[in-house]
């Protein structure tokens, strides 16, 4: 019977030593939590973010606003339950004081209610889904990515200004990838000829044969494309392979990255060069902040930071900026909300300033794929698309 | 009581039943004998249900049960035992016979008293055992058992049915001496209350068991008549016995 | 645009074969259902992209590629999967599954998530126009997409010449019908097995090489194709080679076919937003659609190998 | 067959803790635990559901996540319409409707499904069941509505007279009250008439229609069974998470189903609640140790599988019957 006996003693104390070990932080520490994706696929820009942020931890001496400070990182494993699942563990188990992170929309979209609930605050460092700007707002969340709309609208107008007439587009089933398309569509004045929306999660598709003929039959003028992470590299494989660089010239957004080129530069495919995206921020970007962020990064990594690390890094700076302000004491949500909605603090980008759905109102740049002094590829911008441009659904929130 | 016309099964072109006929008469014990390969397995399964025929009709007490599954001809009173032993080694020996019972009682959907309880059930699966005696054995699994008293449980699972006509395959397959005694004594005292179709290999059971043999030879009957006739016949000698001695 | 959509069709359905010869002979031989068979399609498109890196050169890293991932798959026999033969196929699901588990993240450890993409030569990056047809104005198609085609097929005229002419193929055909007889035989079952095997994941192995170029080798690439490539051996009947080619090809053209058509026609019947969320789910769906009415009407597939 | 003394003490044991460890951790300000226990709980209906197929009956079904799905949408879907409108007579908040809806619409589905699938064997059944829980997956992928591939959160939990779902303590207590009468409920079933039949078809199915048994209305209704209770598992699934999405639905899940069941042992009725926690409790820490936990974790399963045969409940058997205390 001995077997009997001891097991639910050692099941209990394992238990309740698990319980407690959470508890070791001093109760004044402060404790932000960070979900992104560390596995699967989705991990190339969860890495990512997490570089940055270590990165900015480190600038900061490991400390806001006088006190120490420690991020929990935790992994979605790309799946909005897993991500939700994550979330609750930070907010109730290791109780942190403010949450950040979330690359994908749909693990936002599952994931917000349960720190909003909390009355805690959220700041999403990439996921921008329209409902959270519009219907759905809520004051305790925060952005410091852009809404999903706004990248793809500048893009819209860059075709306008390009004057092209017809547009395929492409891009994932999901959130995002819907918003994205809505975006674009949205500003584009030419035709939108044909659409397709693709499977995405943690088993994408990621063989485009059938939906590139169907692009090239339809005889566009332009193709937009939404590929973000790992698939992004996969598509513009598959469009250098079927030579449509010459007869479909390619539009980009959140697709070309920091992460995919030196993959595309290593295997070769100079199809990318050249080609054309809108985004909010470059590596080259003039900003004070960005120097010190560029530079900093590719000292310590090696590597172009992409700007899933940059949106990364300025949320940790923004919350830096609430703790310097309230001497470290995160625990006043309102208090925080007032700091945070002043978004003074040195950006990546420049200043900017929050909408009422506390989305950013910020620039969108055109930028192009070039070879950087060193013969890395990267990006360069070529122009100002939008200044201070606010996303199309904060005038639906109601706060 | 079993009257079989024209039955006929194939296998790609191999025909292992080919226009059997057959007439099985009540209360009379029917031996099917033939060498290997005749089609004596398969013509089984074809008059228990097991394979679907391709042609020809089955009567079972005057009802067409040609296109009868395996279990509603069972239901009928036309039950089987196996060639290769099949009893359900994870349960008691008296679980068994009880599933055979609770078979023939009807549908068992009741889903909350246990069933060991149901003394009605257990009364008549010990009833059974004891006809072929293996009344002690009861609590036993019947994986543990002895082949041969295995082969007696496969028996008292069939007579649980309540059969009208047993079909007996090859009942003393890889069994020693004594046990073969045991089973051939069990099998007479069967005889007369249940009407059996006998197909085996040892011919002094066969012949000292059966009222009526038929003959069965590359999948047709080629003779059927009572011990003394199929001795003695020409046809037989030459198509089977001749060649074994 | 017919007929470039029937050649992607018929190019994923050649490696769809490629990856369910090898789950149909292990399933049909040894009764193992192996859903690690998945990992060697990605382990092949991962050795195979660092060997191109390293080599420089796509047809040198197939060539060292395959001993590679043949001696991986003996390891993998011996240690592990050699010991669920005699198992049940429900041990054998979850056994497997574990396997996927550590491949993957094994190869998360290794080489990263970010995946691999692999350099082709400049000759393979071309396209090839192939004229015109009646549905089509141009057939201009990725040279490497022709390729990739014309390799599976050699492949698979060699499986065949293989399975269909040679004393070990007697033996797999063999073994496919009838286990016992392997080892009445006299064979030496063991060998046998190992052997079959470690065939099965190189072919799995050379199906991820040949689709890295186009997709890169990327972390759980094989998991989504293999439950495909299990429809495709279901349907093509357990054990059977060419109910493995002839379902490999059908499915392969169903899902191309969908993914390019299917919107088109539902806009038909709904509003063009709804049909385009719906098409490619209807189009994964369809696969598993066909295999349900296939085994409600052959419950063994359809060239089941002939029993006993 | 027979449970011995060991299992059995060590299910009550564990059943103590499973409700005593989240509670007292709970009140003592660790409310996270009580969420781990509850999902636990939760996939133990469902793991016990599937037991009933799988160890009852011995039918491998590789698509029993559906009808968590079925059950979950069954409270998103009524709640979602009754929110934004639309929907006509399904929109509505009441848990009644919604347990109704589940329980109607997975009867239906497992008795047309079941129907066809238990016409195929073996290999052939695990597919199948697998295709018919991927076309679920795929038709709920493909409802732009119900939000496709994204899923939907459930804004407001099941409404009923006197019971609060939204009270974490209150929806725990409904779960586990729930597993405990499951459990009794197998148990009778297990050794009733319908029961001994189960196990006689696992055993040996044509042995059993030899003795005029019509097999096939034994084993679909198991299969319907098995369906209902695990839907009513996907309804708790839903007011416990409040997010579902087709995700939930994948035949990985339905894997991870399975492999709770295996791990616990198929013979024993409490073999399921023992897997569900440990694969519960073993996610969360091996995931909090390291981001390559997935290793870990698959070589446990392939252990588990080459080193304990009949699972957790098959070992503690033999335990007990080497030590001369559990024989039967």
């Amino acid at each position: 019977m001995k077997l009997i006996n001891t097991r639910p003693a050692i099941l209990l104390s394992f238990v309740a030593a698990c319980a407690l070990s959470t508890a070791v932080f001093a109760a004044e520490d402060i404790k932000i939590g960070f979900v992104t994706t560390l596995t699967t696929g989705g991990a190339v820009i969860g890495n990512d973010q997490r570089d940055a942020v270590n990165l900015a931890m480190e600038q900061l001496g490991n400390t806001m606003g006088g006190k120490p400070a420690t991020i929990l990182f935790e992994d979605d494993g790309f799946k909005p339950e897993i991500g939700k699942q994550v979330t609750d563990k930070l907010i109730k188990q290791d109780k942190v004081d403010i949450m950040a992170g979330y690359i994908w929309s749909h693990v936002l979209m599952a994931s917000y209610r349960s720190v909003v609930n909390a009355d805690k605050i959220l700041i999403s460092a990439n996921a921008g889904p329209s409902p959270l700007a519009g219907k759905l707002c809520h004051a305790n969340f925060f952005s410091t990515s852009w809404q999903n709309d706004q990248t793809p609208m500048a893009m819209g107008e860059l075709l306008n200004s390009k004057g092209v007439k017809s547009l395929y587009v492409m891009a994932p089933n999901y959130a995002a990838g819907k918003d994205m398309v809505a975006g674009v569509e949205r500003t584009f004045k030419g035709e939108i000829i044909g659409r397709d929306l693709t499977k995405w999660g943690a088993d994408a598709q990621l063989d485009f044969s059938a939906e590139l003929a169907k692009a090239r039959a339809s005889g566009a003028e332009g193709l937009f494309v939404f590929y973000p992470g790992k698939a992004g590299g996969a598509f513009i494989q598959q469009y250098t392979q079927a030579g449509l660089q010459s007869e479909l010239p390619l539009y980009t957004v959140f697709t070309v990255d920091s992460l995919s080129l030196p993959k595309l530069q290593a295997g070769g495919l100079d199809g990318v060069m050249g080609s054309e995206m809108t985004l909010f921020w470059s590596p080259d970007l003039d900003a004070p902040q960005n120097r010190i962020f560029v530079d900093g990064f590719r000292e310590k990594y090696g590597r172009y930071p992409s700007f899933y690390a940059a949106q990364a890094y300025d949320a940790i700076n923004l919350i830096n900026a609430a703790a310097a302000e309230l001497d470290g004491d995160l625990s006043d949500t309102d208090a925080v909300r007032a700091v945070l909605e002043k978004a003074d603090f040195p950006s990546v980008r420049g200043n900017y300033t929050y909408g009422k759905n506390h989305m950013p109102i910020q620039n969108f740049y055109s930028r192009q794929v070039v070879a950087d002094a060193d013969g890395n590829w990267s990006t360069k911008i070529t122009g100002t698309v939008y200044e201070n441009h606010q996303d199309s659904y904060a005038s639906e929130c109601k706060l | 009581m079993l009257e079989v016309s024209a039955l006929s099964k194939h296998y790609g072109g191999v025909k292992a039943t080919d226009q059997v006929n057959l007439n099985v008469k009540a209360g009379e014990c029917h031996a099917i004998i033939g060498p290997n390969g005749a089609g004596k397995t398969t013509l089984i399964g074809q008059l228990c249900g097991e394979l679907l025929s391709d042609a020809g009709v089955i009567f079972f007490q005057g009802r067409n049960v040609t296109g009868l599954p395996m279990h509603r001809r069972v239901q009928l009173g036309l039950a089987r035992s196996f060639q290769i032993t099949s009893v359900f080694d994870d349960m008691t020996v008296l679980a068994n016979v009880a599933v055979a019972v609770q078979a023939n009682r009807g549908h068992s959907f009741r889903f909350w008293r246990p069933v060991s309880r149901n003394e009605s059930i257990n009364a008549r699966a010990l009833e059974v055992l004891r006809l072929v005696g293996m009344e002690v054995q009861h609590q036993q699994l019947a994986g543990a058992l002895s082949h041969g008293e295995r082969r007696q449980l496969e028996i008292a699972m069939a007579l649980a049915t309540e059969p009208q006509l047993l079909l007996l395959d090859e009942p003393m397959a890889g069994m020693g001496a004594e046990e073969s005694n045991a089973m051939l004594a069990m099998l007479q005292a069967l005889k007369g209350d249940i009407t059996l179709l006998l197909v085996e290999h040892d011919m002094d059971v066969v012949f000292s068991l059966a009222d009526t043999i038929s003959v069965l030879v590359y999948g047709q009957v080629i003779e059927t008549g009572s011990p003394a006739q199929i001795r003695n016949s020409a046809t037989v000698r030459e198509a089977y016995l001749g060649d074994a001695g | 645009m017919i007929a470039v959509q029937t050649i992607n069709g018929l190019q994923l359905g050649i490696l769809l074969f490629l990856l369910s010869s090898g789950l149909t002979l292990t399933f049909g031989i040894m009764d193992l259902i192996n859903l690690s068979h998945a990992s060697f399609y990605m382990l092949g498109a991962f050795v195979c992209a660092s060997l191109t890196v390293l080599t420089g050169s796509f047809l040198l890293a197939i060539v060292m590629a395959v001993p590679i991932t043949a001696f991986i798959a003996f390891v993998v026999e011996w240690s592990i999967v050699g010991r669920l033969y005699q198992r049940d196929h429900l041990d054998q699901l979850l056994a497997t599954f574990g396997l996927i588990l550590v491949a993957d993240t094994l190869v998360h450890w290794f080489w990263g998530p970010s995946g691999l993409a692999v350099p082709l030569p400049a000759w393979l990056q071309g396209q090839v126009s192939l004229g015109a047809s009646l549905f089509d104005p141009a057939i201009v198609i990725p040279t490497y997409r022709l390729l990739v085609l014309g390799f599976g097929i050699a492949v698979a005229l060699g499986l065949f010449w293989l399975v269909g002419y040679t004393r070990t193929g007697m033996l797999i055909r063999a073994g496919a019908s009838n286990r016992v007889m392997l080892s009445a035989l006299g064979v030496n079952v063991r060998l046998l097995f190992t052997g079959v095997f470690a065939l099965g994941s190189v072919f799995a192995a050379l199906a991820g090489m040949l689709i890295a170029p186009v997709t890169e080798a990327s972390i759980g690439m094989g998991n989504d194709i293999i439950i495909t490539a299990f429809v495709v051996v279901i349907i093509g009947g357990v054990g059977s080679i060419k109910g493995a080619l002839l379902a490999a090809l059908f499915i392969g053209l169903v899902d191309t076919f969908g993914r390019a058509f299917l919107d088109v026609l539902l806009m038909q019947i709904m509003s063009s937003q709804a049909a385009e969320t719906a098409a490619p789910a209807i189009s994964a769906m369809l696969i598993y659609l066909l295999m349900a009415v296939i085994l409600v009407v052959k419950p063994q597939g359809l060239f089941p190998p002939a029993q006993r | 067959m027979t449970d011995s003394r060991l299992p059995t003490g060590v299910a009550l044991i564990t059943l103590i803790l499973l409700a005593g460890v989240p509670l007292s951790l709970y009140y003592a300000g660790h409310i996270f635990w009580l969420d781990i226990f509850t999902r636990a709980v939760v996939l133990a209906i469902a793991a016990a559901s599937l037991n009933l197929m799988l160890g009852f009956a011995g039918l491998a079904s590789f698509g029993h996540a559906a009808y968590l799905g079925i059950g979950a949408y069954a409270v998103g879907v009524p709640a979602y319409y009754e929110t934004y409108g639309g929907g006509g007579m399904i929109a509505s908040y009441s848990g009644w409707w919604h347990l109704g809806l589940a329980l109607g619409a997975s009867a239906l589905f497992a008795a047309v499904t079941g129907a066809i699938s238990l016409r195929t064997r073996g290999i052939h059944f695990i597919m199948i069941t697998m295709a018919f829980g991927q076309m679920l997956f795929y038709l709920l992928v493909s409802i732009d509505e119900y939000g496709a591939d994204d899923g939907m959160t459930v804004d407001l939990t099941s409404q009923f007279s006197h019971v609060d779902l939204s009270d974490p303590v209150m929806l725990f207590g409904i779960c586990y009250g729930s597993l405990l009468l499951l459990l009794l409920l197998q148990y009778r079933l297990k050794h009733s008439h319908f029961g001994r039949i189960l196990a006689a078809i696992k055993q040996n199915e044509n042995r059993t229609r030899a003795l005029g048994v019509n097999t096939f209305y034994y084993k679909l209704t198991a299969y319907v069974l098995a369906g209902v209770i695990c839907a009513y598992a996907g309804v708790l699934m839903a007011n416990f998470s409040t997010f579902i999405s087709p995700g939930m639905i994948e035949w990985t899940r339905s894997g991870e189903l399975m492999f709770m069941v295996i791990l616990g042992g198929t013979a024993w009725v409490f073999g399921p609640v023992v897997g569900a926690m440990i694969f519960v409790l073993l996610e969360y820490f091996l995931a909090g140790l390291t981001v390559y936990w997935h290793l870990p974790f698959g070589l446990l399963l392939i252990l588990t599988v080459l080193l304990f045969r009949g699972g957790l409940g098959g070992m503690l058997q033999r335990i007990g019957a080497t030590r001369g205390e559990g024989q039967s």
